[in-house]
């Protein structure tokens, strides 16, 4: 057909649908009342819901949901009350320097290079082991990135570190040990695909209120869905769930591994995948047979899970037959899993059920991790903001990743390093026996959620340490043993990228400016870095723009190319996900699959290519049972867990800024089981007196039917209740992320 | 004038005694049309009473059956009490004669009847507010802040016991699932299981 | 290839994106937004799948409804030398 | 009464006496509707002022399910009520210190456009805009259709 004849069909069509024009216009969406709405990502949890910023007059007025990113326009009940945060008037606005005992506002020089100089001293007297950073999964990905280099190729130090430590690196292990690569292959829109829905260790309700939200409409929309939450609390999250199952914490593994065990005696499993696309590993990383792990699972049969957990054996058969027999099965799993002694097994053996069942790779199959802070994945997971890690998934015990770095860098080669630096406890320990003398920290509040708080608390006040923090709120705890505080330009007062926990990238753009000297942390760190000494080439940056633009390149080369998200199609799209090659391509829904994933080619001879690993197949590991660090005794008799409530983020630094959200959970209760209290003799309300081998504390009882009996649970926001000073500081040996979620306690009427 | 005043005073004595006569022909029907029974003359009503039967206000402190004009009808004789008598009266013999008696609306017909049950009933018989329905204990903490805001003590409610207080003596089918309501419900349940066996 | 004549409308804050993203679609050429919230688009696809195109961009955000305005297959059926 | 020309002509005072009955008829019965009206306010509580006790003002579901039953069950088995859409989001804090502002009956419009915002365009667009949302969706008992969520309210505490 001659190309004329073609074109000219092409313009009748746009002619017609030009001529349609006539038909009646809808009154264009007034902007009610505000100069301009500007995009951005919510500042609180791992949902990374899109926000729309209202500023009228230079200044944020109101925050509503951006209907074009996953949320479509809602908002949990936290979301939009940021106003009352920004203009809080606890906000620093210049720059302090402890003098005799109290914070006194200085210059920026002044604070800059008394930083500085501190720093140099230290390196000088002690080397580069004797520093460290600190940073955070709410900073954002150019402000981790930048201080990771500074830190490990300016000051060829690798003690860097973040509290994604505390709450994401058991995922992050779990991922690298089965895939070979970090962060979930599927995403948020599986959920609308699902048919089966396993919840472990999560309370999704109240953590990630919008995937809750779209969770329950799922269910809402298809009346078979089914809904299994594992929680030994009956949380708000059960209220959706077809079949609750409260167990004895610490005995999931025990469970997960039962369920495998019931998959295969009634033959749910998919011999062709796991034949095909997976190995068996034993805990030696010997490559074993899969009778080798039917013989493995014999001493996990749902009988002896049951006399671990306490849950009975219909259940777990149960379970484990929804789980298998559902047309797509999503797994969905938080810090109930992650803070655990074995976290990275129990990530592990999450893996397993999908991978023995073929439930990946496929809409509505995934095992999804829920990261819990908004840039954990894109900010410190991706970026390498880690003590092991280099960006983009290069590890620094490998010399070729180091090489490539240096590479990248602009580095001599072997400036990098060799020895990962000291993971978060460890740090603490060390600052504690004066090994580390100066610490520089981001955008977090250690002295208030670091485990065993009182122990560290100690390392931070000693005498002959340096502790610099840059923090926008001046009665966070950590602030009282900080020696120099930096004000940073606060979420919207700055552009910058936050990474949630479907792999998506959304840009936050600036809305409004800085209060007082407070300046975006890019410029603070690039600044700094000068002053300490490091390379000017290494940190020449003017704005987060350029940071970005550099991470771009460096991330290209491997699986995590995101190559594609300029700066200018980030501000233009809400959030994409990557991989993403080039700029035309949308981001990718599903990895490891052909067709989906860009870095798998077209003609691929296998569908399902784990390209982490070295023959492209993933690991169902044979991982043990194991049970909690400190185990309930007849002088301790419960288990105490820690978690949040919808109302908080975190410690509170925030939403204690928010009248109704302060006015609705003013401070920190003790959740007891109706059973326990009415033993004990305690009512609704009564004072409670918790005590651990580490500390003791008094609680406002709340008894209610949440709780199993022999649990009891307290949130961790309440800056003057701090319970980490009761938690215990054990941690995972693989990915060295401390218990927060059970520890033995002694409870007592006061 | 004093000869008008003799033939005036006969004249307003025939117009007094008219009114007495018309004040008592009117006051009787009116005293009798307020007694349980003439309620349930018109069959419809047989529902209510058997609700009042299992509800909390079956039976008053003595054991003597509550009537239903102990508290619809406003016990004070005065212009509530005829507006009541006049408008609901009316209202109740329309709705029997032309109106549909055997299926009745009660979702609608719960705000009008809610809304003209006067206080003045109720406290009656609960006259301490500090006290629990039957006078024995302290009510709880909220409900003595609730109580502080009727009485205008603390806060405003803008009056009204039946504000609050729901199917105190009737529960019809939409109101049976609410927690407060179980123990009258499931009485409620028992006998509709008696009358069907 | 069948070629149709489509008009997106769209909401009026995403007509932008949206429009960036329907031109990096494949088979997809747009012609301009109207109004400031109609964007013409000419889609181009196999006849059998001419229908799943549409119904792809209709499942983009901020996307209100589709309308059809032309659709021929005009040298699918040449091909068949119908 | 004195008489006027007692043959005068008749319809012209006949038509006076009926507009006098009709305006006393008329008059009657705007006071009796007017009467009833005070007497019998048809809300029986309307919370024109929120009590003022700091202490307890925070967790207003703890209150008001002893308070006023109904609508604290309404809320908690509504869908708002399992997305933990909390009373402030909507009706702000009684103090009236909150970001949002205080209202018993919040004005509807802005209220639900806050989250709502994208469909309520799409609806717009398709069926036009309705004033009042609540006329077809109730705002607290929002139903959840077939047994997506477990429906009886459990007692949040024991007491």
């Amino acid at each position: 057909m001659a190309v004329s004849r073609r074109e000219f069909l092409k313009a009748s069509a746009a002619a017609t649908a030009l001529m349609a024009i006539g038909a009646p216009v809808v009154k264009a969406a007034g902007s009610d009342g505000m100069d301009r709405w500007v995009k951005g990502v919510c500042r609180f949890c791992g949902t990374g819901c899109g926000v729309l910023v209202g500023v009228r007059g230079g200044k944020a007025v109101m925050v509503k949901g951006d209907p074009n990113n996953h949320n479509a326009g809602f908002l949990c009940l936290k979301g939009a009350l940021m106003p009352p945060i920004i203009y809080a008037k606890e906000r620093v606005t210049k720059p302090l320097i402890r003098k005799n005992g109290k914070l006194t506002p200085v210059s920026w020089d002044e604070a800059l290079d008394y930083t500085a100089g501190k720093f140099k001293a230290v390196l000088k007297s002690d080397g580069p082991n004797a520093v460290a950073f600190y940073g955070s999964g709410q900073a954002l990905t150019e402000e981790t990135y930048l201080a990771s280099k500074i830190f490990k190729a300016g000051l060829r130090c690798n003690n860097v570190e973040g509290n994604p430590r505390l709450c994401m690196a058991s995922a992050v292990g779990g991922y690298v040990t089965t895939f070979g690569k970090d962060e979930p292959m599927g995403s948020y829109e599986d959920i609308d695909a699902a048919t089966c829905f396993f919840i472990i260790g999560s309370n999704t309700s109240e953590c990630h209120p919008i995937l809750f939200k779209r969770i329950a409409s799922r269910k809402q929309s298809d009346k078979n869905v089914k809904i299994i939450v594992v929680d030994p609390r009956k949380t708000n999250t059960a209220r959706i769930a077809d079949l609750h199952v409260s167990f004895k914490p610490g005995t999931d593994l025990a469970i997960l591994n039962a369920m495998a065990y019931h998959i295969i005696q009634e033959e749910l499993d998919n011999p062709r995948f796991h034949g095909r696309y997976v190995n068996f590993m034993n805990n030696k990383k010997e490559k074993v047979s899969f009778e080798d792990y039917q013989k493995f699972l014999a001493d996990y049969t749902p009988e002896k899970a049951e006399a671990l957990s306490g849950v009975p054996a219909a259940t777990i058969r149960k379970m484990a037959q929804w789980f298998a027999e559902s047309s797509a099965t999503m797994s969905l799993w938080c810090m109930g899993i992650n803070q655990r002694i074995r976290g990275v097994w129990a990530n592990n053996l999450i893996h397993n059920l999908h991978l023995l069942t073929g439930k990946i790779g496929k809409p509505g199959s995934t095992p999804f991790s829920l990261t819990g802070q908004p840039n954990a994945c894109g900010g410190v997971r991706d970026t390498g903001g880690l003590s092991h890690l280099l960006p983009a998934g290069r590890l620094i015990k490998k010399a070729e990743h180091r090489a490539e770095m240096e590479k990248l860098w602009g580095l001599a080669p072997g400036t990098i390093n060799p020895k990962p630096g000291l993971h978060t406890v460890a740090l603490y320990n060390a600052l504690g026996q004066g090994k580390v003398k100066a610490l520089l920290m981001l955008c977090t509040n250690p002295a208030h959620s670091l485990p065993n708080v009182n122990k560290h608390q100690a390392a931070l006040a000693r005498k002959d340490t340096f502790v610099c923090v840059i923090e926008a709120f001046r009665d966070a705890e950590t602030l009282k043993f900080a020696d120099v505080v930096l004000p940073p330009a606060f979420w919207c007062e700055r552009e910058g990228v936050y990474g949630c926990s479907e792999r998506r990238y959304s840009l936050i753009s600036k809305a409004i400016d800085p209060p007082g000297q407070a300046r975006p942390s890019v410029n603070i760190l690039v600044d700094l870095a000068k002053r300490m000494g490091v390379d000017p080439k290494l940190v020449n940056f003017k704005n987060s723009a350029e940071v970005w633009d550099e991470w771009r390149a460096v991330a290209r080369p491997t699986p995590y190319n995101f190559w594609g998200m300029t700066r200018e199609r980030m501000r233009k799209e809400s959030g994409i996900r990557w991989p993403c090659p080039d700029e035309k391509h949308p981001g990718t829904n599903i990895r490891y699959v052909r067709g989906e994933d860009p870095n798998i080619p077209k003609d691929h001879p296998r569908k399902y290519h784990f390209y982490g690993k070295p023959d492209g197949r993933a690991v169902i590991w044979l991982r043990p049972y194991k049970g909690a660090a400190e185990e309930p005794d007849a002088q301790y008799p419960f288990v105490l867990t820690t978690g949040r409530v919808i109302d908080h983020w975190h410690t509170g630094t925030m939403t204690m800024k928010v009248p109704e959200l302060r006015k609705s959970f003013p401070k920190a209760y003790v959740e007891l089981a109706a059973a326990d209290a009415k033993k004990m003799g305690i009512n609704n309300g009564d004072n409670v007196k918790l005590e651990t081998r580490r500390d003791k504390m008094v609680f406002q009882a709340r008894v209610s039917d949440v709780c199993r009996p022999g649990l009891v649970f307290v949130p961790f926001f309440d800056v003057h209740l701090l319970i980490n000073k009761l938690t215990l500081d054990a941690f995972d040996p693989g990915s060295k992320q401390p218990e927060y979620k059970i520890c033995a306690v002694r409870v007592s009427k006061v | 004038m004093a000869q008008g005043g003799r033939k005036l005073p006969k004249k307003w004595l025939i117009l007094l005694a008219v009114l007495v006569v018309v004040i008592a022909g009117a006051a009787i029907p009116l005293a009798q049309s307020s007694t349980t029974e003439f309620c349930m003359s018109c069959h419809e009503m047989r529902r209510y009473q058997d609700e009042l039967k299992k509800s909390p206000h079956a039976v008053d402190k003595d054991k003597q059956p509550i009537g239903c004009q102990q508290c619809h009808v406003p016990n004070s004789i005065g212009l509530r009490y005829l507006t009541v008598k006049v408008v609901l009266g009316f209202k109740d013999i329309w709705v029997h004669q032309f109106g549909d008696p055997e299926n009745l609306d009660r979702r609608a017909m719960q705000p009008v009847a809610r809304r003209f049950v006067v206080d003045e009933n109720c406290l009656a018989c609960h006259q301490d507010l500090t006290k629990d329905a039957r006078g024995e204990k302290k009510i709880s903490p909220i409900g003595e802040l609730c109580h502080q805001a009727y009485l205008q003590e603390n806060g405003n409610t803008k009056r009204g016991c039946v504000g609050c207080h729901f199917n105190m003596a009737h529960l019809p089918e939409f109101d049976r699932r609410y927690f407060f309501n179980q123990e009258f419900a499931k009485r409620l349940s028992l006998q509709t299981a008696e009358r069907r066996r | 290839m069948a070629i149709a004549g489509l008009l997106v409308h769209s909401l009026v804050e995403e007509a932008e994106a949206l429009q960036e993203r329907i031109s990096a679609m494949a088979g997809m050429t747009t012609y301009g937004i109207h109004e400031g919230q109609y964007i013409v688009v000419v889609a181009e696809a196999p006849g059998d799948q001419m229908e799943a195109a549409v119904d792809q961009l209709d499942r983009l955000p901020g996307v209100l409804t589709i309308y059809t305005t032309y659709l021929t297959i005009e040298d699918e059926l040449e091909a068949d030398g119908a | 009464m004195t008489a006027t020309g007692d043959n005068g002509p008749k319809p012209k005072k006949w038509t006076k006496r009926i507009l006098w009955i009709l305006a006393v008829l008329v008059l009657a019965v705007g006071v009796a509707v007017l009467y009833i009206n005070l007497a019998f306010p048809k809300v029986r509580c309307q919370a024109v002022d929120h009590l003022k006790s700091p202490d307890q003002l925070g967790d207003c579901f703890q209150c008001h399910l002893k308070a006023t039953p109904k609508v604290a069950q309404d809320w908690y088995e509504s869908k708002h009520g399992v997305m933990l859409v909390k009373c402030f989001v909507c009706h702000g804090q009684p103090d009236g210190k909150g970001s949002v502002p205080y209202a018993v009956s919040p004005d509807v419009n802005t209220t639900c456009r806050k989250c709502h915002d994208p469909s309520i365009k799409k609806m717009e667009y398709k069926y036009g805009l309705k004033p009042v949302c609540t006329d077809c969706h109730p705002f607290h008992n929002n139903s959840l259709h077939h047994k997506a969520y477990v429906k009886p309210v459990a007692k949040k505490t024991v007491q």
